[in-house]
């Protein structure tokens, strides 16, 4: 019994001088099953690398002077709406100060709305969690609760200067055509709230657009509308998997547009690999590509981990860089038993933010609680995306 | 009217597709008398299992060799699903299959899922690019291949199912099983060999319907088993020739009211049209002898 | 009491009844015999309803029962067993019969409230006397597919006598009955019409119908070849031949 | 403890859905229909809740009514089929109100933005209980107030002879037929019943995730709401909050440390559960 009791002793005291080195812990969440998973596993080694690197470099500095390492521990919320809700609940459980994710939009919404509305509004028992998106990225989301921030693309900026630079790019497009994956919420947003909008504000003359849903696999009639529309750009705001089987029924029916658009979430290996053929020359502004030196050394160490570098992943690499700085800004204390005030602390720090050093150059905070970030244009070129314009 | 004619047509031939599904899911509804709504999935698993096995073993897929792959992968899975989904379930619970073969469809959903980080994977089409043009009227040639095969498939089970032994024990084992193991049948042997039949059956319909589509994602399997039952309702339960002909009947059906009323009631007008049968046709397009 | 006026039955070209006549008065006991395949059990499930007539007409206390659905006759009185035992398995003994209190004294005696949702305990009472007459007044909550075949057949019986039938249809209560059984059975039949209850027996065991029926009709091919009391009918010509094969 | 009282929530709302299958497969009726109604009572608390303003309680009622008369509407033609078309005619049922509500819009102007059901788009910010300070242990308990009180119903009903004669319709159409019980009046009757419980549970399911969307109400859920009852058994009500527990509680949550092995197991583990309890987790009445 003796020998037991000092291994005991021994234990301890080791796993008291291992306290000492203090730890903040930031809980990741996303996608990691279902037809989404490539983008949680894309974050989640986002995540990770970074915390890697910034702890490479000697980690967080904290109130007291002395420096944090970062903990990360990532959450699958499997893309439904109840797992999100009862991750951020027990996200708010654990010693977490900040929770990046989801990477549903349809998740988004409900998580958000189990935030706190109004900070600082004692009526309201809303959850005083903050959350900063990496992923989620439907048209005007951050919108519903002052505790949800996102670090996603604004497609309406995009989207304005992709057809404005088509215009000199191509001079003779005037007429668009769309085509839309009717049952996702982000894909309808993007065109209607978003492309269309763009489209005509730039001048096109928008012809109209057809419509199917996320598990279609028949485009016979909607490729046949397009094909009678006969447009100059096709621009798809769908998935990758909708995205492939809508240009496979053009090359059937032989419709070639003389540009091809697509949606920024296609911007990634999936559609490569679904119909890099049929894909060859589509354009899309994206917010991420390797092209700067920053850019090329996130993607190497992110492919360390074991996931792939996209517009998407990298707004999380984005994220963690944003919170070490906000949370050395507001002097987070790090210690366990004033965790709500360092998460209010954090909020505030990101509400306070007017711009953000990001992996393509400054993105600007806007009032709402979104992103404007730099982008430029992709396009399939031989089985890969390659940069056709940079606009910084 | 062309317009009209050339929906009703691609619709018509891409029915096809559910004819092919269809014919499986009646022979284990209709006339196995199983519960099993993993069969959408073990389709598509048993797909993904061709190209995989051949994409590992050469590195490039060439699609009559994925197809033989389909169909092993598809034999395969059609036992392992008999052996946890019905072997060990004693009979006097029917509900109890319905609930396992659920487990096994969540469960070969997410190892494709596993195995492919959920990515649509591209399948190899024969005769994809073959297009039938008359002047502005045009054929989809791998749709009509996947009708033939379709037919194929119907004339081989037809003379299995009422021409051998192995049709007559499936249809004695289905109808009472306690009475056909009187009579000496193995009736384990008899169920895991039609199983397997069955499984083959759904690795063609995976493969070709991957081939019509081009890709392969787990997003299939549900349209896939919600069709495939609808098809047996409006075809007959247990009748392989109505599976076939509502297939293409549902197929010109649904394609025609997304040209006329859009994507978003499309669907609700193949529910309706399900209706019409449960109500005015109970036994479908071929009612079985009851 | 109930009358069969020219009552046919056709299942595609089989001819299950055709065309019988049959009067069955208050208080007898009627019995129904003949070779397997001769309509009996079709003659039951058309009087109770199971079935729609092909033709002819059931009238019931004077009341056409053209289509008065199947649990509607069973509240005008007319109760029956099953040739293969048809109970609740996975209920227990007694509530097979609660299950069954649907006459209309039952449910005049009590609202819609208490007779649906109302408590066990006066149930129980009622039951349990009936569960006496039976014999099964220890099996009260034995479930009913753990009982012996005899057991099974006396619930059988007790549920139908549980909706206080005015006419009680047996269809072969006795089959796979043992000697002492089947006196047994003779014996609660008798006791049963001494409560006033018209039975029609239908029964291939000779002696049980012989000492219990008042008359005796006998069908074949789903016609009626002859009537009459047991004895007439025991020395009638036609009914050995029927019987006896070489018909 | 948040994530526990959300988690207890969460069964709550489950059991609920799951209630609402195990009274109508007591009449032998497998109804895939029971997401439709969850899906009716979600919308209709909701818009109450948020467009009218009601109070959570009445809004509730409402959905539950509605719920209990589009079951005994959907009831009657049910009752011409049987077996595996009943499977699928209730299937095409639950998808059709699901396409249905993917079409409906209807938005009012509150204060600068228009709330309420947006088609696609789903309904957004039903956020009673944030709004009116409810804190989570408070939603939990309202939540099982309710569950409590259709669990003592439902046992009440077992136990009284409308539960022997719903039982006996499941185990013997024929012979319960023929002993008096009217076939249409129980089967419905257990349609409406559950109808209700759905739609109860559908309106504080609104009111948890406060932003509905016709996915959410899609086959899967239909179908888990069949599978609590026959995983759990139909030997009580205690079978589908057995089953609800095994899933939500341990399957969802409690293996979440095994990180991608918990997805691959969920489907395995229901496979396990019903070769080793065919009968339910509490097996058969004494069996």
């Amino acid at each position: 019994m003796k020998k037991i009791a000092i291994a005991l002793a021994v234990a301890l005291a080791a796993g008291g001088a291992y306290a000492q080195e203090k730890t903040v812990k930031i809980a990741g969440f996303g996608a990691k099953s279902g037809v989404v998973r490539s983008f949680g596993i894309n974050s989640e080694a986002a995540l990770i690398a970074a915390a890697d690197v910034i702890n490479k470099q000697g980690g967080v500095k904290l109130a007291d002077g002395s420096k944090a390492k970062i903990a990360v521990e990532f959450y699958d919320d499997r893309c439904t709406a109840e797992e999100g809700i009862s991750i951020i609940r027990r996200i708010y459980g654990t010693d977490a100060v900040v929770a990046v994710g989801p990477t549903c939009s349809n998740v988004a919404e409900p998580l958000y709305g189990i935030l706190q509305k109004k900070v600082d509004d004692k009526g309201d028992s809303g959850l005083q969690m903050p959350v900063f998106t990496d992923v989620a990225i439907k048209v005007g989301l951050a919108r519903i609760s002052e505790w949800a921030f996102r670090n996603v693309p604004n497609e309406t900026t995009m989207y304005s200067s992709l057809f404005y630079w088509l215009k000199t790019k191509y001079p003779g497009v005037q007429s668009v055509y769309g085509g839309v994956e009717e049952d996702f919420a982000h894909s309808r947003a993007s065109w209607y709230a978003v492309m269309k909008d763009r489209a005509e504000a730039n001048g096109y003359k928008v012809i109209g657009n057809s419509k199917w849903l996320l598990n279609d696999t028949n485009f016979s009639t909607q490729v046949r509308e397009m094909k009678n529309a006969n447009a100059d750009i096709v621009a798809i705001s769908a998935h990758p998997f909708t995205t492939c089987g809508v240009l496979k029924e053009m090359q059937r029916q032989g419709v070639k547009p003389k540009v091809l658009v697509g949606l920024t979430s296609s911007s990634s290996l999936e559609t490569l690999q679904g119909c890099a053929k049929q894909a060859e020359g589509i354009i899309i502004p994206t917010s991420f590509a390797p092209v700067t030196k920053e850019g090329k050394a996130a993607a190497e160490t992110t492919a360390k981990f074991k996931g792939a570098a996209d517009l998407h992943s990298m707004a999380a690499w984005e994220n963690m860089f944003i919170l070490k700085q906000v949370m050395e800004a507001e002097r987070i204390s790090g210690d366990k038993n004033q965790l709500q005030a360092d998460r209010r602390k954090i909020r505030d720090g990101l509400a306070k933010l007017k711009e953000t050093q990001g992996l393509l150059g400054v993105t600007r905070r806007t009032a709402d609680r979104e992103a404007d970030k730099p982008y430029l244009f992709v396009q399939a070129r031989g089985g890969n995306w390659v940069v056709l314009h940079n606009p910084l | 009217m062309l317009d009209f004619l050339q929906t009703l047509s691609d619709g018509v031939l891409f029915g096809a597709t559910y004819a092919l599904i269809g014919i499986g899911f009646t022979l284990v509804f209709g006339v196995m008398h199983k519960l099993n709504l993993s069969y959408g999935a073990a389709s598509v698993g048993g797909a993904y299992c061709g190209l995989m096995i051949v994409k590992a073993l050469l590195g490039t897929t060439p699609a009559w060799l994925v197809f033989l792959g389909a169909l092993l992968g598809g034999g395969v899975l059609g036992w392992i699903v008999y052996v946890l989904c019905f072997h060990f379930i004693p009979l006097s619970n029917p509900l109890a299959p319905l609930m396992s073969t659920m487990g096994m469809l969540l469960l070969i959903d997410e190892v494709i899922v596993h195995l492919t980080a959920g990515m649509p994977q591209n399948y190899p089409a024969v005769f994809d690019d073959v297009m039938l043009r008359f002047g502005e009227f045009t054929l989809r040639g791998d749709l009509l291949v996947v009708f033939a095969v379709a037919v194929l498939c119907m004339i081989g089970l037809l003379a299995l199912l009422y021409r051998t032994r192995l049709g007559l024990a499936t249809r004695a084992v289905a109808q009472h099983a306690v009475a056909a193991e009187l009579c000496g049948i193995r009736v384990a042997r008899v169920n895991a060999t039609t199983f397997v039949v069955t499984g083959l059956l759904g690795g063609i319909a995976g493969a070709l319907i991957g081939a019509s589509v081009g890709a392969l994602s787990p997003l299939l399997t549900t349209p896939l088993t919600v069709k495939g039952l609808i098809v047996t309702v409006i075809g007959g339960l247990g009748s392989i020739p109505g599976a076939i002909v509502a297939g293409l009947l549902v197929g010109g059906f649904e394609n025609v009211f997304q040209q006329f009323r859009g994507v978003t009631e499309r669907d609700m007008y193949v529910m309706l049209l399900l209706f019409a049968f449960l109500v005015f046709r109970p036994g479908g397009l071929f009612p079985a002898k009851s | 009491m109930l009358e069969l006026k020219a009552v046919s039955r056709y299942f595609g070209g089989v001819r299950a009844v055709d065309g019988l006549e049959l009067t069955v008065n208050e208080g007898e006991i009627v019995g129904l015999i003949g070779p397997n395949g001769s309509g009996k059990s079709t003659t039951v499930n058309l009087i109770a309803g199971l079935f729609p007539l092909t033709a002819g007409e059931i009238v019931f206390r004077k009341q056409p029962l053209r289509d008065v659905p199947v649990h509607k006759r069973l509240q005008l009185g007319i109760a029956r067993t099953f040739q293969n035992i048809r109970l609740f398995g996975q209920l227990s003994v007694w509530q097979n019969l609660w299950v069954a209190q649907n006459s209309p004294e039952d449910r005049a005696r009590r609202g819609f409230f208490t007779r649906w949702l109302g408590g066990q305990t006066q149930a129980r009472e009622e039951i349990a006397q009936l569960l006496e007459f039976s014999a099964l007044g220890n099996k009260h909550n034995e479930l009913a597919a753990n009982l012996s075949f005899g057991e099974q057949r006396r619930l059988e019986l007790a549920r139908a006598l549980a909706a206080r039938p005015k006419l009680l249809l047996l269809d072969e209560p006795a089959a796979g009955m043992n000697a002492e059984e089947i006196s047994q059975l003779r014996q609660r039949i008798l006791d049963l019409r001494g409560k006033g209850i018209t039975i029609l027996l239908i029964e291939h065991v000779m002696e049980l119908v012989m000492g219990v029926a008042d008359r005796i009709a006998v069908l074949n091919f789903g016609q009626k070849i002859a009537e009459g009391t047991p004895a007439q009918v025991q020395n009638d010509r036609v009914v050995k031949k029927a019987y006896l094969g070489g018909a | 403890m948040d994530f526990y009282f959300g988690l207890a929530q969460t069964v709550g709302i489950h059991t609920l859905l799951g209630l609402s299958a195990y009274i109508v497969l007591l009449t032998g009726q497998v109804s895939l229909a029971q997401a439709a109604f969850f899906a009716i009572g979600a919308y209709a608390a909701g818009m109450l809740t948020v467009l009218a303003g009601w109070h959570v309680v009445p809004a509730l009622g409402v959905g539950s009514i509605l719920g209990a008369v589009t079951a005994c509407a959907a009831g009657f033609p049910a009752l011409r089929v049987k077996g595996l078309m009943l499977v699928v005619a209730t299937l095409a049922f639950g998808e059709g109100v699901r396409l249905f509500f993917f079409n409906f819009d209807y938005q009012v102007a509150k204060g600068e933005i228009r709330v309420g059901p947006l088609g696609g788009e789903g309904f957004r910010q039903i956020r009673f209980f944030p709004e009116h300070g409810w804190a989570t242990g408070e939603v939990m308990l309202f939540i099982w107030v309710f569950v409590i009180g259709v669990m003592a119903l439902l046992w009440w009903f077992d136990r009284s002879r409308y539960g022997a004669v719903l039982r006996s319709v499941g185990e013997d159409e024929v012979a319960a037929q023929s002993v008096g019980i009217n076939l249409t009046a129980v089967k419905v009757s257990a349609m409406t019943v559950g109808g209700a419980i759905a739609g109860a549970g559908g309106g504080l399911y609104a009111h948890y995730t406060t932003h509905i969307e016709h996915a959410n109400f899609n086959v899967l859920l239909a179908t888990f709401a069949i599978a609590y009852p026959i995983v759990g058994g139909l030997r009580n009500v205690f079978g589908t909050l057995a089953a609800v527990i095994f899933v939500q509680a341990f399957l969802i949550e409690g293996l979440r440390f095994l990180g991608d092995w918990r997805n691959l197991l969920f489907g395995a583990l229901i496979v396990l559960a019903m070769n080793l309890r065919p009968h339910g987790l509490f097996g058969r009445r004494g069996a």
